[in-house]
């Protein structure tokens, strides 16, 4: 027989196809897999390309790019702009982080390499 | 399969493309096609990010102008970073992540809050609450205030490294612990309200003040010699901050990324740290970088010998084995190409020359892998610290090039030494050590170095690039 | 016909249910974090645990009695009953795995602890 | 929070215990904080999973008794497996590792096979169609397709390791590889029609049933000694299949353990084939397992030096270092508790005893290691191949019991031999091998191995505990 208890917990669970809290324990978890990969991983790198690792982990940290491509090009409602425009700055700024955070390390690694003299 | 799937696609294939460029970080070779990989991967999820449902609605409404908008944006900035990478010189690669560093956690912070603003004056418009969306006002507010702490820290750390006039003296304002407490309880305040009322811009920009004062206060006191830690750290933020935002807009791609930069950006710190024998919270609160110089008069008092680089180049002639050991006092003179001359001649008569690397050399974990590279030294030349440590004895001639914290035996022989424990590279243990530096002053660590006395060393002080030249010249001449 | 970015979001979360293909593909990110990081993981251990390591992961792979104890337990629309049967001899036959698995590893590993004579 | 939520964030929790319990398997200490911490996980998500919605609303619906019969048939699943678990003896661990991975293979496929008929049944009441879920139609194909492979080969890989009658001879009827065509077309067509008719529970179980042909004749060739490749395999199959169910139900913890799994399935199946020397293809496919034993007489001819236990006993008598090489007789003979004792015997008048454990020895990756602990034999003695290598020359004498592959010079020196280059213990270096067999036959490989006939070898021919324990009251005698 129904319960207070479950009343409520079953009310809750029929609601909504994914609710806000689903939906943040899902990114938590896409967020603890991807922090677990990258300790793994990264304490392979050795010491000596320590400086190429922090500028290319920075070209990577510009993947905010994608966050402010998206609110820079949305529709804005009529007289509320001022985010498109924050996104626009937000573009050019992260976009200099990538740009140059690529360019840098390639530069770096560039050097790593045997040349021919 | 719809649309927003595809996006999808294309975001899980950048996030795979960016843990394969990391997990190709692990040798100089594959590392240069790991870094394209990376690019490659950062390309797809650009271009899917104009893909995007709200890109595209705004496409059908208002016209392809805002992407154009966008894209002239996407290319100024680009330029601006390309230019900037090509054009800054190797011997500040710390100052130039710092600053790029920076410009990551700031465009972090305007992505939450375009992203409130449009989202509040939709709340408006549609009289619908926003109130149950604690996580995500949770998400936006750390975005905000890690993206500010981010940017503004990155500013200070690069004007300290840069030895910018403004940033010489570290700021000691007595209450400087009162103002970081304020600011933090400030910025717990300013967050609960938010959460309270997640649609109001004003506490957002509020918080993200709050951040950016935290930013400066927090980084200004440190001493310019601890920022590589502090740009660790703060490149750790950058990649949470980009985390945080893919919390706010619901990006699977922004939280792969971000958690992989943090994760990098967390073990880097811990591991200079580990490597300094510092703790963390010493780098950050305590005062190394400020502790006034220790008068090395009793150390040194007659016991060193100073001598000219001919007298070197005739000491040099009978080793059969020599190990050069970079410091921090090589990239301040920029005597990396000199250095690959003198190893050159020293070669071409047949002598062993190798490279000591120091896991904390210069200002930045492996600056001088690096600097070195950059002069065209073969990686296999450049050994480690424990692999190069036993064969000290057998080295004929140990040639210090602005080298002295990692080469202090204090850190060895007196448990009272400031950098007790610290690991150091066994110079003192070579047949003869020649140390070359300006004075007789101390290096980051602001304590005396024994080593300068000990009855095997040579000091020869010049400016290093200036020593070493002339020091090459000597030996071509005999 | 504004349609700002949040009311989509909000939409999204409240109204419409995922659509199949970005569903799969979610599960698919989080299916390949996963195997990564197992795969950083598992590399790390040593030879001579690798018997322990199979039956323990053995054990693992018993995850399986969740979802056979959903489909158990669910409503069966009457008549269609075969369903909660075929989940009750899943879960008996994942429980045997689960339990086997964690009782075999235990046992294992307790012989390579080192005891007083 | 809903109650979903609840339940997903113990379902991320289980995982994060799993990933940790794998983590924690890296020390034998650790291991079993490891193995209880993936316990610990598994309880949390199977209570998390009775608080699922379908459960609840048949709670609602129908009250408690569905629920208390979910919990009948866990009670009576988790005792069945603690109790085989408790008994079965340890030298069987291959077969106890197939037999409950068959289960959980089973299991996935029942899961999925429930999933469908509810579904379909559903659909069939609503008339609401299950086309667009061609995704999910192939996650159920293949976890219903898995799940049975893993279960029939399971079942037929036990019975080839408990060395049933019925599975004695390697099955080899001349048309094999067309039945496995067959079969494997047959399941391609099933699949591809699942995926057009994706509520179809006819199609689904053909599917299994072919998948369990499939299974049987897949496995019925393959030699017993290889099995444990196949173990690996299968093991690795019951992980993805699990995952691949939870694709079916929307479920992250399966995907996530069902993926830690596989992947550890995977890298112990290449780690095998590896130190095996043989490919992954050619152990399916191949027929090692079943090559008719080559003659060992010319090998042999009049170079077998025979000899007593008392004989032995006289040469242990002057040596100070002695290594234990245990191979897979050692598990036949069960005589892993006689070797300690002898071991003890000889450390007691101050030999220095180790043991050399290869990689393949027995037939299970680790095998010689558990048996040995089982002997109390401690963890540090254990050496492994690369680490022990180097020391059989400044050994004094080397006892091989019951192992032959993996001592077989030819694998070094003779690029013919069908194991050439799989790395060996090199014991023919050791001043005095002693090999403890039952009688010159060969071991899994069917090769003859030159160093029973080498002049530092003395071959002792007796089962292998009988011998040793005769050993022992030699050596105490003397
Ligand atoms: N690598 C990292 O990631 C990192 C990060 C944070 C802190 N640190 C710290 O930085 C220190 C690094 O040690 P280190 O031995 O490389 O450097 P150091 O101890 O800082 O010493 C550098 C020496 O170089 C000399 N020098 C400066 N400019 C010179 C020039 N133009 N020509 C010749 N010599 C010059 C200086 O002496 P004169 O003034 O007499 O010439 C100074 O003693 C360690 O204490 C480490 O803990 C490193
Ligand atoms: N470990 C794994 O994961 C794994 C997996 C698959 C295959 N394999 C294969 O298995 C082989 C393992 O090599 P191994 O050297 O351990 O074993 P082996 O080469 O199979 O030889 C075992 C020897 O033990 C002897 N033996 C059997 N019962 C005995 C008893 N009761 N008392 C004394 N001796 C007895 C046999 O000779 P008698 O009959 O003359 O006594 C036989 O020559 C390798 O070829 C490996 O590739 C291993």
């Amino acid at each position: 027989m129904t319960t207070p208890l479950f009343a409520i917990l079953l009310a809750d669970a029929v609601a909504a196809p994914e609710d806000p809290a689903a939906k943040f324990i899902r990114l938590l978890t896409v967020f603890l897999l991807a922090m677990w990969v990258g300790f793994e991983v990264i304490t392979k790198v050795p010491q000596r390309l320590h400086t190429p690792l922090t500028s290319g982990s920075n070209a990577i940290s510009g993947i905010t790019a994608v966050g402010a491509i998206v609110v820079a090009g949305a529709v804005a409602t009529a007289g509320y702009r001022f985010g498109n425009l924050l996104g626009l700055l937000a573009v050019v700024l992260a976009m200099v982080n990538v740009a140059g955070g690529f360019v840098v390390t390639h530069r770096m690694l560039e050097m790593f390499q045997p040349k021919k003299k | 399969m719809s649309s927003q799937a595809w996006i999808n696609l294309a975001y899980l294939a950048a996030s795979m493309l960016f843990i394969v460029a990391f997990k190709l970080m692990t040798g100089p070779r594959t590392a240069v096609k790991g870094n394209y990989l990376g690019a490659v991967g950062m390309a797809i999820a650009l271009i899917a990010a104009c893909f995007e449902k709200p890109v595209l609605e705004s496409f059908a409404e208002r016209g392809a102008w805002p992407l154009v908008l966008v894209g002239i944006a996407a290319a100024i900035g680009a330029a601006v970073g390309a230019v900037m990478a090509v054009k800054y010189p190797m011997t500040g690669m710390p100052q130039m992540v710092a600053l790029l560093n920076g410009f990551g956690g700031a465009a972090s912070t305007f992505v939450a809050g375009a992203e409130l603003w449009n989202a509040s004056a939709t709340a408006k418009l549609t009289e619908s609450p926003l109130g149950a969306w604690t996580q995500f006002a949770i998400a936006t507010a750390l975005t905000g205030l890690i993206g500010a702490v981010t940017f503004w820290g990155s500013l200070v750390a690069f004007g300290k490294l840069e030895e910018l006039p403004q940033f010489k003296k570290p700021w000691t304002h007595p209450n400087r612990h009162w103002i970081n407490l304020g600011l933090a309880v400030a910025t717990l305040l300013l967050g609960w309200g938010f959460c309270a009322y997640p649609s109001s811009n004003l506490l957002f920009w509020l918080l993200v003040i709050v951040g950016s004062g935290l930013g400066i206060t927090l980084t200004m006191p440190i001493g310019g010699a601890d920022m590589p830690v502090v740009i660790c750290l703060l490149n750790s933020y950058s990649g949470l901050a980009a985390a945080a935002a893919g919390f706010v807009i619901d990006n699977s791609v922004l939280v792969i990324a971000g958690s992989l930069v943090g994760a990098s950006g967390l073990i880097l710190t811990a591991i200079m740290c580990q490597a300094m024998n510092r703790s963390l919270v010493g780098v950050l609160f305590g005062g190394l970088g400020t502790t006034a110089a220790v008068s090395g008069d009793d150390v040194y008092a007659g016991k060193i010998k100073s001598v000219s680089a001919e007298e070197i180049a005739m000491v040099l002639e009978g080793a059969e084995r020599v190990v050069i050991v970079p410091g921090y006092g090589l990239a301040v003179a920029q005597a990396q190409h000199a250095v690959r001359e003198l190893a050159d001649a020293l070669e071409k008569r047949g002598t062993t020359v190798e490279y000591a690397i120091h896991p904390v050399a210069g200002r930045m974990p492996g600056h001088m892998n690096v600097l070195l590279a950059e002069a065209d030294i073969a990686y296999e030349k450049l050994r480690e610290m424990d692999d190069i440590n036993p064969t000290f004895p057998e080295t004929d001639v140990a040639i210090v090039i602005g080298a002295n914290d990692v080469v202090n035996p204090a850190a060895r022989n007196d448990p009272t030494s400031p950098i007790a424990g610290m690991p150091i590279l066994d110079v003192d243990k070579a047949r003869t050590v020649v140390v070359v530096k300006r004075s007789l002053s101390p290096g980051f660590a602001g304590i005396p170095n024994p080593l300068f006395a000990a009855d095997n060393t040579l000091m020869y002080f010049a400016d290093g690039k200036k020593a070493i030249l002339d020091l090459t010249t000597a030996v071509q001449k005999n």
